[in-house]
C-alpha cells in the first residue's frame, strides 16, 4: 500500500524543434488508499501524468515520492501499475493467457487460474477464454486490459480512461465493480476519464488538469455506492463541468449535458 | 588486341563457321616463362589480329575448370593443362585433343616436411601426407613410396589443395606436404626440407590442348598458334634476361628464384614416346586408385600436326 | 495439393532437360542426361557412398549450424538488450561479415587445425550474420508498447525478453534461421576443402577434380533436396511450437 | 565517439598480433607480422595493384548486388502480394537456396561463358536469399490493421505497396540489402575463380597460389574495409532517407 | 451519394471450434443522405457490421446493395470509408501527411494543403501538424483518424466510436461539426457510440443492436440543432436506455444516468 507525493513536477517534449509542456509544476498529494479521478481536455497531460507515477518516463522537474501508511518514503515505487488507454494485448496470446500474464511468477497455477476466472466472469469475458486479441472487439479488448491489471493486484492502480469503450450497460456494471474493489480492498486508484458523470461517481477527489497544470481540485464527500439522482452530485457535475467547458458551457453545441 | 569491324575476307574452309576469337586459357604458375612471354609480348595478338581474330587470355588455372570451360566452348586452347585433368576430362567424355607438349618439371614438384626427424620419404610410415588429390603431386607420393616399398595406406594421405597443406605442416597438423611452385622456395625459408622431387620418379607432363572440334574445323589455326608457341620459346633463348626479369614482374618471384626454377622445366613441344609413356603411367596411376574408370587410348588423344 | 504445385516448376525443368539432351542441345559433358545421372544416382546410393557423405555432411551442417546459434543468438540478444556495447562490437562484426571465410582457412587450419573444428569454423563464419543480424533486428523492432506492458507489471529483463521480446521478434529469428541453415549447407564446399574424406561437399570437390558432372550433379541435387526437406520440417516444426507465427498477418487487429 | 569505440576491439586484436609476431608465439609464414603486411600494403597501393583490383570488385559487387535486387526483390514483392504464387515458387527457390553456387560453376560456365557474366551469375547466387526472403518477411509482416486502412481509402494494390507496406517493411528489407551486400563481398573469391585476371577476390586466390600470405592479409582487411564502409554509408542513406527507420523503437506508442 | 440496402446479412466467426453468430439475419435501408446511429452493449456486432458495410469483410449470408438517389443499384461499393475504433495511423508519417494520405491521387497539392489545414483547424490540430503519431495523445490520435476520414469526403461514411477518446469540450465541439458536415454535405452517416446521448443529438434514427440483431429502431423526429434539455430528446433518450440496459437499469450500479 503506498500513497504518492508529487512535487513541483513537470514533463517537456519537444515535437519538431517546438517545446510542449506536457506538465508543468505539478504538486499533488494522494494518500494511501484513495480514489482519485484526473479529467482534462485531450491533450492536457493526463495520460503524461500517469506514466510518470509509474515510471515509464523520467520528469523534467520535480519529483514523485511514494509514502506508506505511516508516511515513510517507500524507496523504489513500490507496487505501482497501470491500465494503458490502449488495450496492448500480447497478439499472441489468448484472453487468457494475457490476464495471467503478470502472474508469471505465481509458481501455484491453479491460483492463477482461480484469480483470473474470477475476473473473466466479473468482466463478462467467461466465453471469450480462448479467443485471440484479433478475435474479439474493441470493448473486449479493453475489458481486458483491465482485468491483466487487475489480476496484477498493484498497491497503486493507475487507470487511463479504462471504461472508455465500454457501452452504458457494461460501463455501469464495472464502475460499481471497480467502487467494490476499492472499498474491500483499500488500494489507491488514479483514474482518468472524460465522463464527469463517471469522474463523480467514482472519485473522493476529482483533479481538473488543463494544459499540463491542475486547474481545480474538488472534493466530492459522498459516500459509496453514489446516486447520480441526488441533488449534492448534479451539483458537483455541474460545478466540474463549468470549469472543464470553460466560462460558456451553454453555447457550445446548443446544451450543457 | 583491338577489335576489328571490318568484315575479313574467308580465307579457307566455307562450312566452318568463321572464327572471330581465340580464348587461350593463361596459366603463369608454377613458372610457365612461355605464357608469360607469349602473353606479354602480343604474340598471338601479332599473329591472330590481322584476320579479325581476337585473342583473350583468361586465367583459368584450374585443370577441371580448363577442361569444363572448353567443353562449353568458352575456351579454344588449354595453354597448361596438367596430363591428369587431360586424361580425366578425356576418359569422361570432353572432346580435347593433345597438340603438344608444354612442360615437363619433376624438379619443380616435391614433397617436404618440416619435422627433423623426418629425413626421407621412407620416414613417413605411419606420417600424415597433404595435399591436392588426382593430381602430379599425388601421382609423385605414391610413385614414391613405391619406390621406398611403402604401401599406400602405409602413410595417411590427406586431400587438401597446396595452400592448406602449407599451412597444416606450419601448423604441425601434417608431417609432409605436396608442394610445387612459388610456395617451395616459400616453405624452405621458414624451415622445411625436400624430400625428394619427381626426378626419377614421373616426368611432370603438361600438355597443351585443343577442342577436338576446333583440331577439326581449322587445323590451320591450330598450326599457327604452335607456331607462335615456337616462337615464344625462341624469344627465351634469344634473351633470357629480359625473360626473367619479365617472369619476375608477372609472378611476384624474386628475379633468382626465377632462374634457379627455370631450369628445372623442359617446355620442348615436340610430343616424344616417352611422354607418351608417361602419360600412360599416369593413366594406369588414375585407374589403380579408382579415380578413373574407364581406360582410354592416350594414343588417340595426341594429335599429330 | 501443396506439395504438387512445388513441383511444376522442377518438372518443367526436368522436361527441359530431357529434350535438351536427346536433342543434342545440352552439352552432354557438363550436364549429361538425365538418364545417366539418375544411373549414377542409383549407383551411389546403392553402394552406400551417397549415405556414407550426407549422413557426415549433415552432421557438420547441424553441428555448425548450432555452435552458430549458440554464438549468434546470445550475442545479438546481448546487443539487443544492452545497446550501450553495440558502438563496440557492431563495427566489428560488420567488418567481418564482408570476408570471404574461404580466403581465411589457412588461417583457420593454424588455428584450428584441419579436424572437424577448421570445418565447423568455417561453416559459423558463413551461417553467423543471417542469424545474428535477423535476431537484432526482431529483438529491436519490438513494438515499445508491448515492453511497456512489460515494465509495469516488474518484468525483469530476462522476463521482457521471454515474454514479449521473443514472441514478438519469431518471425524475423525464423528468417534468420532459415538463411543461416541454408548457407551452412552452402559453406559445405569451403569447410570440406579443409581435409575432408567425405561428406556431400567432398564429394562435388572430388568429382569436379575428376571431371564427373554426373556426380556433381548428384551431389547438388542432394543438397537441394536435403536442405528443402529440413528447412520444411524446421518450418513445420515452428508452426507447431509457435502457433501464432504461422498467422501472424491475423494480429493486426489486435 | 562512436568511431573511436568501434576502434577498441581491433586495437586489441592488433596488439595481440604485434606481440605474438615479435615473440613468434604466431607463425610468420601463415599471418606474417603487422609491419610486413603494412609494407606491402603501401607497396600495393602505391604501385596502383590494389586500387585496381579494388575498383573492378566494386564495379562486381555493385553490379552483382543491383541485379541480385533487381531480381530479388520484385519476384518478393510479387510472392508477397499474390500469395497463391506462393506454393508454385517458395519450393523451389527453398531448393537452390541451399546449393553452393560454386559447386555449379561448370554450367555457370556452361551458359554464360567465362566473362562478366558468370562471374555476376555466382554474386547473385550467393546474395539472392537474403534479400528475398527478408523482403518478403518485410511484407508478409505488414500490419493488417494498416493495411486495411489503405483498403478503405481506395488504395489499389501498388498504393498499398507504396504507401503502407514498403515504409512498414523497411527495417526487414534494410537487413535483408546489408545481409545481401556482405554475401556479395564473400563471393567475390568464388566468382573471381572464373577466369579473372583482377579483382580482388582474385588478388587473394593469386596470393594463395603464390604463397603471399601478406597479400592475402592486405586482401581480407581491404574487403572487410570497403564493405564495412559501405555498409556504414548504406545504413547513414536509409536513415537519412528514411527518418523514421532510425527511430523506429519510438513508433510504439502511436 | 449513395444508401445503403441490408438483406438477411449475417456473419459468423470460429473462435476456438465455436461458432459466434456476430451478425444474425439483419435487414436494415439507410437512405441515401440519412444519419444513423448505432448503439449496444460491447460485442454486440457494431463493429463487424460497419466492416462488412465497407467490404473488409465477407458476409456469411445475406447481401449489401448500394442504391442512389434513384434507387438503382450502384456497381461496386461506391464511395464508402470507414473511422476504425483504433486511430491506425502511419507511424512512418506526420499528422498532417497522415490527414493527407487518401489524397495522395490529388495532383493539386494546394487543395490538399487547404483540405488538410480546414480539418486540422476544425479538430484543434494545427499546432501539431508536424508531430508523428507517437508524440500525440490518445485523443488527438483519434481526432487525426477522423479527420484522415473527412479528408478522404467519402459518400457513404462509417464511424466506428470516433468520439470515445474525447473530453467533454472537444466532444461537444466535434458533434456540432459533423452535424454540419452532415447537413451541408448531404452526407450518408452511420456512426457508432456508446453514448446515448451522443446518438440521440446525431442520428435520425437510433438502431440497437443486441447479440446481432437489431433489438429496435428509434425515430428521432427532432431538427438539428438539437436541445438535450428538450423535452423530447429526453423522453427518446430514457427510452433507449431502458431497451440497452434491460429490464431493471435502476438496479445497476445504482443509478439510471
Ligand atoms: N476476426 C474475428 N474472429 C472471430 N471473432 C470475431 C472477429 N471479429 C469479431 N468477432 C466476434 O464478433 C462479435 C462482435 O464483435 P464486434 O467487434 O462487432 O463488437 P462491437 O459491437 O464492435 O463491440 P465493441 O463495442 O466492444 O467494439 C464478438 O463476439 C467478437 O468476438
Ligand atoms: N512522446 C511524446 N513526444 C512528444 N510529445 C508528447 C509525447 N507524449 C505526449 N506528448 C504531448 O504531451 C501532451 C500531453 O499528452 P497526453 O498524452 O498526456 O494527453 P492526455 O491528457 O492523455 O490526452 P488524451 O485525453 O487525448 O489522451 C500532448 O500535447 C502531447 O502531444
Ligand atoms: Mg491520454
Ligand atoms: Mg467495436
Amino acid at each position: 500500500m503506498a500513497g504518492v507525493k508529487i512535487e513541483q513536477l513537470s514533463k517537456y517534449y519537444t515535437i519538431h524543434n517546438e517545446q510542449i509542456k506536457a506538465l508543468a509544476e505539478i504538486d499533488l498529494t494522494i494518500p494511501d488508499g484513495s480514489f482519485v479521478t484526473l479529467v482534462g481536455k485531450s491533450g492536457c497531460g493526463k495520460t503524461t501524468l500517469l506514466r510518470l507515477l509509474c515510471g515509464l518516463e523520467q520528469p523534467s522537474r520535480g519529483q514523485i515520492t511514494f509514502l506508506d501508511q505511516q508516511q515513510q518514503v517507500v524507496q523504489g515505487k513500490g507496487r505501482v501499475s497501470i491500465v494503458f488507454q490502449e488495450p496492448r494485448l500480447m497478439p499472441w496470446l489468448t484472453v487468457e493467457q494475457n490476464m495471467a500474464l503478470p502472474l508469471f511468477k505465481e509458481k501455484d497455477r491453479r491460483r492463477v487460474n482461480q484469480t483470473v476466472t474470477h475476473f473473466l466472469a466479473l468482466l463478462g469475458l467467461k466465453k471469450f477464454r480462448d479467443a485471440y486479441p484479433a478475435q474479439i472487439s474493441g470493448g473486449m479488448a479493453q475489458r481486458v486490459a483491465l482485468g491483466r491489471t487487475l489480476c496484477y493486484d498493484p498497491d497503486v492502480i493507475l487507470m487511463d480512461e479504462p471504461l472508455g469503450a465500454l457501452d452504458a450497460f457494461t460501463r455501469k456494471n464495472l464502475q460499481a465493480e471497480l467502487v467494490d474493489i476499492f472499498q474491500t480492498q483499500k488500494k489507491t486508484i488514479v483514474f482518468v476519464t472524460h465522463d464527469v458523470d463517471e469522474a463523480v461517481f467514482l472519485g473522493q477527489r476529482v483533479v481538473i488538469l488543463e494544459g499540463g497544470k491542475i486547474l481545480e481540485d474538488v472534493a466530492v464527500a459522498l459516500s459509496y455506492p453514489r446516486n447520480p439522482l441526488q441533488q449534492e452530485f448534479f451539483q458537483i457535475r455541474e460545478k466540474i463541468l463549468t470549469v472543464v467547458m470553460g466560462e460558456k458551457p451553454t453555447k457550445i453545441g446548443g446544451y450543457s449535458q | 588486341g583491338e577489335k576489328k569491324s571490318e568484315p575479313q575476307p574467308q580465307k579457307e574452309e566455307a562450312k566452318a563457321p568463321q572464327v572471330t576469337s581465340l580464348k587461350i586459357s593463361y596459366v603463369k604458375l608454377p613458372l610457365n616463362v612461355p605464357s608469360i612471354v607469349e602473353k606479354k609480348r602480343n604474340l598471338f595478338e601479332e599473329e591472330f589480329t590481322k584476320d579479325g581474330i581476337q585473342v583473350t587470355f583468361p586465367e583459368i588455372t584450374e585443370g577441371p575448370k580448363m577442361t569444363a570451360a572448353l567443353a562449353a566452348g568458352s575456351l579454344d586452347f588449354c595453354n597448361a593443362l596438367g596430363g591428369t585433368s587431360a586424361i580425366l576430362a578425356a576418359a569422361n567424355g570432353v572432346d580435347l585433343k593433345i597438340i603438344g607438349m608444354y612442360s615437363r618439371a619433376p624438379k619443380a614438384f616435391t614433397i617436404m616436411a618440416k619435422d627433423p626427424k623426418i629425413k626421407s620419404v621412407a620416414d613417413l610410415k605411419g606420417k600424415k601426407v597433404a595435399g591436392p588429390k588426382g593430381t602430379i603431386l599425388h601421382q609423385l607420393l605414391l610413385a614414391s613410396l613405391q619406390q621406398n616399398n611403402l604401401k599406400t595406406d602405409e602413410v595417411e594421405y590427406i586431400n587438401m589443395p597446396i595452400p592448406s597443406a602449407v599451412s597444416a605442416m606450419q601448423a604441425g597438423n601434417v608431417d609432409a606436404a605436396l608442394i610445387a611452385g612459388p610456395a617451395v622456395p616459400q616453405a624452405l625459408e621458414s624451415g622445411a626440407r625436400i624430400l625428394t622431387t619427381g626426378e626419377g620418379l614421373l616426368d611432370a607432363t603438361i600438355v597443351i590442348a585443343v577442342s577436338g572440334d576446333f583440331l577439326k574445323n581449322h587445323p590451320d589455326l591450330v598450326k599457327r598458334y604452335l607456331q607462335v608457341h615456337q616462337a615464344s620459346l625462341q624469344y627465351m633463348q634469344e634473351k633470357p634476361e629480359e625473360v626473367y626479369q619479365l617472369a619476375a614482374e608477372e609472378t611476384g618471384i624474386s628475379l633468382a628464384e626465377v632462374k634457379q626454377m627455370v631450369g628445372w622445366y623442359d617446355f620442348n613441344p615436340a610430343i616424344t614416346d616417352k611422354d607418351i609413356v608417361d602419360l600412360e603411367k599416369t593413366q594406369e596411376f588414375l585407374l589403380q586408385n579408382d579415380m578413373l574408370t574407364n581406360k582410354i587410348d592416350i594414343k588417340k588423344l595426341i594429335a599429330d600436326i | 495439393m501443396k506439395q504438387l504445385k512445388g513441383m511444376v516448376i522442377p518438372l518443367v525443368i526436368l522436361l527441359f532437360w530431357i529434350a535438351g539432351s536427346a536433342t543434342e542441345m545440352i552439352n552432354q559433358y557438363i550436364i549429361p542426361p538425365p538418364a545417366k545421372v539418375l544411373q549414377t544416382a542409383i549407383d551411389l546410393t546403392a553402394s552406400g557412398v551417397l549415405l556414407k557423405h550426407i549422413t557426415i555432411s549433415l552432421y557438420r551442417v547441424f553441428a555448425g549450424f548450432f555452435l552458430t546459434v549458440l554464438f549468434a543468438f546470445p550475442l545479438a540478444v546481448l546487443v539487443g538488450m544492452n545497446q550501450k556495447l553495440e558502438p563496440y562490437i557492431e563495427p566489428v562484426l560488420d567488418f567481418l561479415g564482408h570476408i570471404p571465410p574461404i580466403a581465411c582457412i589457412p588461417m583457420l587450419i593454424l588455428w584450428f587445425g584441419i579436424g572437424e573444428t577448421s570445418k565447423l569454423a568455417v561453416i559459423i563464419l558463413a551461417t553467423f550474420f543471417p542469424v545474428f543480424l535477423n535476431t537484432l533486428n526482431g529483438i529491436l523492432s519490438c513494438s515499445k508498447q508491448l515492453l511497456e506492458v512489460g515494465e509495469v507489471f516488474g518484468f525483469r529483463a530476462r522476463d521482457k525478453f521471454w515474454r514479449i521480446i521473443m514472441p514478438a521478434a519469431l518471425p524475423s529469428i525464423i528468417v534468420g534461421f532459415r538463411l543461416g541453415l541454408g548457407y551452412s549447407w552452402r559453406s559445405l564446399i569451403g569447410a570440406e576443402l579443409i581435409a575432408a574424406a567425405s561428406g556431400i561437399g567432398y564429394m562435388i570437390i572430388d568429382a569436379e577434380q575428376l571431371s564427373r558432372p554426373d556426380i556433381i550433379i548428384v551431389g547438388i541435387l542432394t543438397i537441394g533436396f536435403f536442405g528443402y526437406i529440413i528447412d520444411y520440417c524446421f518450418f513445420k516444426l515452428s508452426n507447431r511450437l509457435l502457433p501464432w507465427v504461422g498467422e501472424r498477418v491475423n494480429y493486426g487487429r489486435s
